[in-house]
This record gives structure tokens, sequence and C-alpha cells, in this order.
């Protein structure tokens, strides 16, 4: 899986196919402070409704196709709950969420 | 679905050490996006984390010494910069980054930190500044702003506080930055810069204390810190750091100096070669 | 001249104790000092400022006492022998960091040389006024090593010591020299450097994954790793377990740090204590002094035997652990004991304790002299039943 | 046996380093032992201070010396002070211009030095201690010249060695010269 990102909107980022992101949360380490959601620079995120260990509503992804991974909300994350990795293919990806899906 | 709950590491992982994360800090709190900022800096310049040295003090920050996966100390109450100065002498390899706070660095340290940048010990200090003393319960510090209410200034803090970014200039840091937590691309830039510096660098950030020096203060959440940054903050890099002062209306953040003159190191290396070979006998 | 040869400066010398125990520290292997002047034990830092350099080592003078003792346990865990020195203010000010040294295990040399007190007191004077501090001064339960020498061969010699038992108990040991021994000049015999006992900390034998920093072996002391090693570990002044991860809530692991951290002086006392015993086999009364009063005392004693009085003397050389058992077995023998210090009433407390039942007589001196020898053999007279 | 001297002045007058000498003659080019010990003020200069040896052929217990042998005396407030501890037939040196105040002793030896007044003539005054040393092993002998000089120089700053020794020198043959004539 690949982990380059961009961290910069490039100038010329119309002429070229947005690469898919994988937000990666990690639920039970959000302390709800906001920073990932707020700061996005595309709205793809919002506060979710459920409640986590800490008791507060973690962030979800509401509009993936939005995210450019510049890495944004990964780095102002205070508590490292939340990585944007890019997405290799679309099979790949389903499989691995699928897994996932099946661990919890 | 482009979300998951992930099983997948957090690519920071191998530079935290086990088991620590969660931190301590709370919800909001800017330590944690410093020490993001911090081990970001350490992964993109690819350094050998064997020769890295994290120190720190007394307060919220003083425990991000011990989650870095590097060699670390968690010194006594305003003392991580001698005991840097010591380990930076004794092995002039080692990378040697002090991060600590406010209170500690500038109150009970301040003396330690002004001729550790007038030697120009090539030292690195990061300091999260949030304006008070967070971990004893908000109480008035050397960078508290005038009239501001803390559990220790119930009438209104009646001291100047500090301008850090003049007094590190003024004492003769070689390297000088200023940033919000907002600004965490230019964090990571500046500590990687600083790391790579020859010299006394410092960088100071500016960081939200949303349950404690929020609350007092009236300034309010996490969020409300993070929008008085983003309103208040004016990139005025090599800009006079006399004039940096921080008010409500404005955050003059930037490089403030970048300069290079020779470190305490080398001027020690040369004058210990000098004396080789000069033995004073006994009587 | 290789480097070893230029710190051990073999052959006979003309030293203050000051300048002994800089000497002895280079001996020993220090190669860091950090320190701040100040009378009686600025001749120490101007030694190492001079000699350091040219065996390799560094000195640096820093902003004060605190930043000292900071920067040489910094020293420390970055792998170099350290040390400074120091006296009654100084040593004042070093006590919080003396703690820290203590709960992170720094093997670290510090000396003081006791002039009056208290506060400012009596720059050029010599005391024995800080010896309880040594022990006491910081807070929180503790152990330390403390030395003290009579001579200026002692001063050399015992800061080699301190140095060994510092790096093998990995634990601050105080040199407590009286500024009469500091600024006292004598002849030194500096053997060659292959008759010079050295002990090194014990490094760690496991890997890095495998390295928990205050997991002690058999003798309660943990192997130590240096910055730089590529261990990556950790080290707090909090309350710390095995790992060296802060375990602040946690009753347990603050009962098995402390006693730890006590034991492993406390269990090998024996092998610490060094003690002095001149003529007292047959003794009646025995004098239990050290430092500049223990050459006061056997004068004294030497006085007294020539009057037909069985005296003697009990010389400790190690003040703290306090060589109680040391002192317990002398009280047993004798009728009375005489202690003679140069302060107001500190050491005396523990000889009375250890001595039990049998009397104690304190002969108290403040100022730069120590006791006559008259006085001790006053005091030796009006004890003989 | 046991032998103590004291030699005392003000700061500036180089009584430290002049019994630092003696007892680092003796110590280690003699075959005695020897101890230097020291008081002084907080003035490095004008304060009274006081330079003490004590040399044995045996271990040296208490290194203070109280009733001393010897006593080099070099301003008046050292001997106002300390004229009296000098012992019954023990030996007084002292610089007459620097003492004008004398009483009589009549169970001591002393001898008068104007050691002062001959170090302005080889034009430098700072020299007196080391013509009071001369003198010292003259009248004395508590060691051999030889040992004397060897210790001097390894005390001093190098290029003014000459200046030393003829100092010792000068000091030396007035101290026979005061010598003889009290024996006379």
């Amino acid at each position: 899986m690949s982990t380059k990102k961009l961290w910069r909107k490039p100038l010329d980022i119309e002429k070229f196919k947005v690469p898919k992101a994988e937000i990666c949360l990690i639920k039970d380490r959000c302390k709800g402070c906001g920073y990932c959601i707020q700061f996005c620079p595309r709205q793809v995120l919002e506060e979710s409704e459920e409640i986590n260990v800490r008791g507060v509503h973690p962030p979800k992804v509401v509009n993936p196709e939005k995210c450019t991974i510049c890495g944004f909300c990964e780095a102002i994350c205070p508590d490292f709950a939340i990585f944007v990795l890019e997405k290799p293919n679309e099979k790949k990806e389903t499989k691995e969420a699928e897994k996932n899906e099946r661990k919890k | 679905m482009a979300e998951q709950t992930t099983q997948i590491a957090h690519p920071l992982e191998p530079f935290l050490r086990k088991t620590t994360i969660p931190h301590i800090w709370c919800p909001g709190c800017g330590d944690g996006t410093i020490l993001n900022s911090f081990v970001t800096a350490l992964k993109e310049l690819e350094v050998n984390l064997d020769k890295i040295a994290v120190i720190s003090g007394i307060g919220c920050i003083g425990r991000i010494a011990g989650y870095t996966n590097t060699d670390s100390f968690h010194t006594t109450h305003g003392r991580p910069i001698p005991f840097a100065v010591g380990v930076k002498l004794a092995n002039p390899e080692l990378n040697v980054i002090v991060i600590s706070g406010d209170g500690d660095l500038f109150a009970i340290g301040g003396n330690h930190f002004i001729h550790a940048a007038r030697r120009n010990i090539g030292i690195k200090v990061i300091c999260s500044n949030n304006f008070n003393y967070g971990m004893t319960g908000g109480q008035q510090g050397p960078t508290t702003p005038l009239a501001s209410r803390t559990a220790t200034t119930p009438f209104g803090n009646i001291e100047h506080p500090f301008n850090l970014v003049h007094l590190a200039a003024a004492s003769g840091a070689v390297y000088v930055a200023r940033w919000t937590t907002l600004h965490v691309r230019r964090m990571t830039e500046s500590i990687k810069k600083a790391i790579q510096k020859e010299g006394f660098s410092f960088i100071e950030i500016v960081s939200p204390c949303p349950e404690i020096y929020g609350k007092a203060s009236k300034i309010g959440t996490a969020m409300d810190f993070m929008n008085w940054f983003k309103k208040a903050s004016v990139i005025q890099n090599f800009s006079d750091p006399a004039q940096a002062e921080i008010t409500a209306e404005k955050i003059p953040v930037g490089e403030f100096v970048d300069v290079e003159k020779p470190t305490f190191e080398k001027l020690l290396r040369e004058m210990t070669a000098q004396a080789q070979g000069k033995v004073t006998g006994g009587a | 001249m290789s480097e070893k040869n230029k710190a051990i400066l073999t052959g006979r010398h003309f030293f203050s104790g000051d300048l002994a125990c800089a000497e002895g520290a280079l001996a020993a292997g220090c190669r860091f000092f950090g320190g701040y002047p100040i009378t009686p034990a600025t001749e120490i830092a101007e030694r190492m400022a001079r000699r350091l350099p040219q065996v390799g080592g560094t000195y640096i003078q820093m902003e004060d006492e605190i930043a000292s003792i900071a920067a040489v346990i910094g020293a420390s865990y970055a792998g170099l022998k350290a040390m400074t020195a120091t006296s009654g203010p100084g040593f004042s000010l070093m006590q919080e960091n003396i703690g820290l040294a203590v709960m992170t295990e720094a093997p670290c040399v510090i000396v003081n040389v006791m002039r009056g007190g208290p506060s400012t007191g009596q720059p050029t004077m010599a005391g024995q006024q800080d010896v309880m501090q040594a022990k006491w001064g910081s807070h929180g339960d503790y152990e330390i090593i403390a030395l003290t020498p009579s001579t200026v061969q002692e001063a050399f010699d015992l800061t080699i010591e301190a140095f060994n038992y510092a790096e093998a108990y990995r634990v601050p040991v105080m040199i407590m020299m009286d500024a009469i021994v500091g600024h006292m000049w004598e002849r030194v015999t500096i053997p060659p450097a292959d008759q010079i006992k050295i002990v090194n900390r014990k490094k760690p034998q496991v890997p890095r994954e495998k390295y928990a920093p205050f997991k002690p072996d058999e003798d309660l002391v943990p192997p130590m790793a240096v910055f730089g090693d590529g261990y990556h570990f950790h080290a707090t002044g909090l309350t710390h377990d095995e790992e060296g991860r802060p375990r602040t809530e946690s009753i347990k692991t603050q009962q098995t740090l402390v006693q730890r951290l006590c034991d492993k002086i406390r269990k090998n006392a024996d092998k610490i204590i060094q003690i002095r015993e001149t003529m007292l086999d047959d003794a009646e009364i025995a004098v239990v002094a050290y430092g500049i009063e223990a050459r006061a005392a056997w004068s004294a004693v030497r006085k007294a035997r020539n009057a037909g009085i069985k005296a003697g003397l009990l010389r400790l050389i190690t003040l703290w652990p306090f060589p109680e058992k040391q002192v317990a077995e002398v009280a047993k023998k004798v009728k009375t004991i005489v202690v003679p210090e140069m302060n107001y009433g500190q050491l005396v407390r523990e000889v009375e304790r250890a001595a039990k039942t049998t009397p104690v007589t304190f002969l108290s001196k403040l100022g730069e002299e120590p006791h006559k020898p008259e006085e001790i053999l006053e005091a030796i007279k009006g004890g003989k039943h | 046996m046991r032998l103590e001297v004291r030699i005392a002045g003000f700061g500036g007058q180089g009584i430290i380093r002049a019994g630092l000498i003696v007892a680092m003659a003796a110590s280690l080019y003699e075959d005695k032992n020897a101890v230097q010990t020291q008081s002084y003020g907080p003035e490095s200069r004008g304060g009274s201070c006081r330079s003490e040896v004590v040399i044995s052929d045996d271990e040296i217990d208490f290194p203070k010396v109280t009733d001393p042998d010897i006593l080099v005396v070099m301003s008046q407030a050292a001997y106002t002070r300390y004229a009296g501890t000098l012992k019954s037939g023990g030996t007084l040196i002292l610089d007459p211009d620097m003492i004008p105040q004398q009483q009589t002793m009549h169970d001591k030896r002393i001898y008068k030095v104007p050691a002062t007044k001959m170090a302005e003539e080889l034009g430098k005054t700072i020299i007196a201690n080391v013509i009071m040393l001369g003198a010292l092993t003259s009248i004395t002998r508590i060691v051999d010249a030889e040992a004397m000089k060897k210790a001097i120089l390894s005390n001093i700053p190098k290029g003014t060695e000459k200046l030393n020794l003829d100092a010792f020198e000068k000091g030396y043959e007035y101290g026979k010269k005061v010598l003889e004539e009290s024996n006379a």
C-alpha cells in the first residue's frame, strides 16, 4: 500500500485526476477537538453521531471524493487518530475494508 | 466506503514509544499537535533516531519526552536546558532537542535559557506557549497576557509578559521562529530547519490550553483558540522580533532570526585540540 | 604522551586538597565538569578548566549551581564520568537535582568543600555544617554515599573511590571535604595507571527491545545504557516502573522503586563503609571524628596515651551510609565516646543513636579553626572514669 | 620531631606562597613530612593573612600550628597578633620597617631582616617574601638551601627565575650575617 501523499494542492490539479483517498480513523483515540473537521480545506469530514470510548463523537467521512490527500487532518490531529493514505485501486481497498469490517 | 476504523498502524507509530498513546493531554491541547509535528519532522528528515535525544521539563508538555521513540529524559522543573547542555557537550554527535513549556523554560528556567543561547550551544529548544501553568491548574506565568485572569490572577494579571522571540534573539539564538499550532506545516518545516542547523535554535509554538487557560481567561474552547490564531496570526518573516509582541489582535509569526555564529562545541573542539599536548604537571 | 598518561600524573606532588580532588577525578576517568565558582571550592574548577581540555574532556562554567548539577547528570546520561564541585550555598541550590540523580540513578560525583553557614556565612573559613544536608538535603527518601577525607592524599584517593561507587551503584557520591583539608597542602603520591582500580557502570547485555532501563540485577543496580547507543530509553524524575514509564498513580511502583533506591545502598553498606580504627583495641574512651577534626582527635588520642589514658580513635571516612554497626561495636567496648565536630551538633546525633546507652560527649567548634588537640584531650580526661 | 612555622602579614606580600614553598621544600625535596595550612580574609590585598607549616620526620597528625617554633612576621598587625604565640626560646624573624612598634622579648631569638627595603633595591617589592625565605633558611636551617631553591623555582612564573634566586641569595646572606651577629 502506498503511503505517498501530496502535502500541497498543486496548481494544476484540475488537469489531473485526484487520487482516491483512504481516510483512516482510529476512533477510540479521538478526543473530539474537531480540528480535522473544521480545518479540512475540502469539508471532507463531519462529526459523527456515534460515541467512542472517550464519550466524544469522532469524525466521519462525508465527502470522500473531495479529499485531495493534503494530509492536514493528519498533521493537525493532536491524538494520532486520523491519517490518510492513497488508495492504490478500488478492488484492493474494498477487500481491506471488508476484512476490517469482519474484524469488528 | 472510504472511511474505515483502521487496523493499519498510524504512519507515525514507529516514532512514538509503544503503549504511550493515547497521551495524557486534554482534548484540543496543542501539545499533541506539537508532538505530531515534531515526529513528522523526524520522519521527513529521515534522521538516525539513535542520535536524537529529547529532553523535557515539568508541566503538561514535559511528558513529551516519554512519548518519542528516542533516548529521552524528563528532568526537574526548569532544568531541561542545563541537562541538555550536559548531554550535548558529552556527546556532540547527538541532536539534542528540548521541548518544554513557557513556565518551565522562562520562569524557573529563564536563566538557563538565556545562557545556553548566549553560549550558542547547539541544542534546539521548542517551547509550547500556552500562556499559563496548565498542569498545576492554570496559574499565571511569564507569558500570561496583561490583564488576563488565571487561578492566581483573579483580578487580572498585572505583569507584562515576555515576548519570547525577542528574548531568544537578544540572548543570541541563531535561529528563532514562532508559529501557532494551526501552522502545522510551517511548524514542521521550522523544526526540520532547527534540527539541521548548528547552534542554539528556538521555536515558540503558541498553543491552545482549552481546559484550563481557556476557561479562566474566557478565551473559550480549543476551537476558539484556533480561530483566534487564524484571525490574529500575521506572517512577518524576519521582521524585528522586538515588535513581535503577542496581543489579542495580532500574533506575529514566522522566522525571525536565521544567522550563523560559531557554536560552543566548535570553539570547545578547537580549544581542546590546542590544549592537547600541553600538560600541566604537578608542582 | 597518551591521553591516559596525561590524565594520571604518576609521581610525587605537592597539592592542596582541592587540587588533589581534581587530579583524583581525572585519574578516575572523569571527563566532564560543570561548575560555578565558589570559595573554597573554586580551585577544583580552575584545575579542571585547565586539565580537562588536555585530556579531551569538557569543562563548562554554568550559570549557577542548579545548572551545574543538571549538566552533570546530562553528561552522565550521555556516557561520561561527570563531576561538580561547590560549597554550602551552591550545595543548597543543587539539592533538587541531587534528588533527580538519585531518582534516575545517574552516576555522578559532587564535591562540597564545606565553609561556615548558614547562608553566605564564612566564605573563606571552614566548617562541617553540611554533613546532614548531604544525606537529607533533597526531598523524599533516598540514600547517597558521602566520603570525607582527612588528608590531601585521601582527597585524591577518595575522589577515585567516589567515582567507583557512583558507577557501581548508580548513585550520586559526595565528597564532604572541610575547607581546611580543601586548602591544605601536602604531598600526594599518584600511582601508575595500572595500579589504580577503576570501576565502570554496567552496560545492558540485552538488545533494545528487551532493555528495561530500571530493571535491577541481583545487586539491585540496573545496567545503564547511554544516550546515542540506540536503546531509545526514557528516564524521568517521576515515579517510574522498570521500563522507565511514569507511574505516578501506582502505590506499588512507588514502594518498589523507593525501597530499591535505598536498599541498593543499605544492603551493600558493608562493602561501601570505610572507617579507620586507631588504638581502639583496649580503649576505654573512643573519639569518633572525621575530616580535619579526626586529625586533631588523633593528636589528642596520642597525647592521652602518653598520659596513660586508654583512648582510641574511630575515624569515619564514609559518613553516609552512616557506619552504624561500626560505631555500635566501638560503643560496646568503651565506657564513653567523645565526638568533636566543626558544627553545632550534627553527626553526633547519629553516633548517639548507634552508641545506644554509651554516653556521648559532644564538642562543638564554629568558625575556621578545628578543635585544638588539647581541647579534645580535656574532654577525654573528663570522660575518664 | 615536630616543627611549627607561622608566617604572617597582609595579603599581597606572598605570605601564603612563602609557606607553601617551605612545606614543599621539606615534603618533596627533602625526606620529611610537611603540611601547609592557611588563613585569609575576603580581601586579596591588604587583609590579614597567615600561612602555617608543620614539618616532621613522622606522620603529621594535627596539621595546624598552635605554638610556633618559628614565626615570620611582615606586618605590624601580624606582629601584634602573633608575637605572643611564639614558643619560649622560639625564633622570630621580622621586617623592622613594617613593624615600628616592637616589644622587648627576652625569651625569644629575634632577627630583623628588612626584606621589603631589600626587595625595593632589587626593583620588585613583591619579591620580599623570597628574601624572607632566604633569611629563614640560613637562620633556622629548617630545610636545606638547595631544597628551598627547588621549591621556589617550581612556584614562580617562567622568566623570573634569576630574580627569585637572587632574592633568595640576598636574604640567605643577610640571614647568615644577622645570625653571626647575634651569636657573636
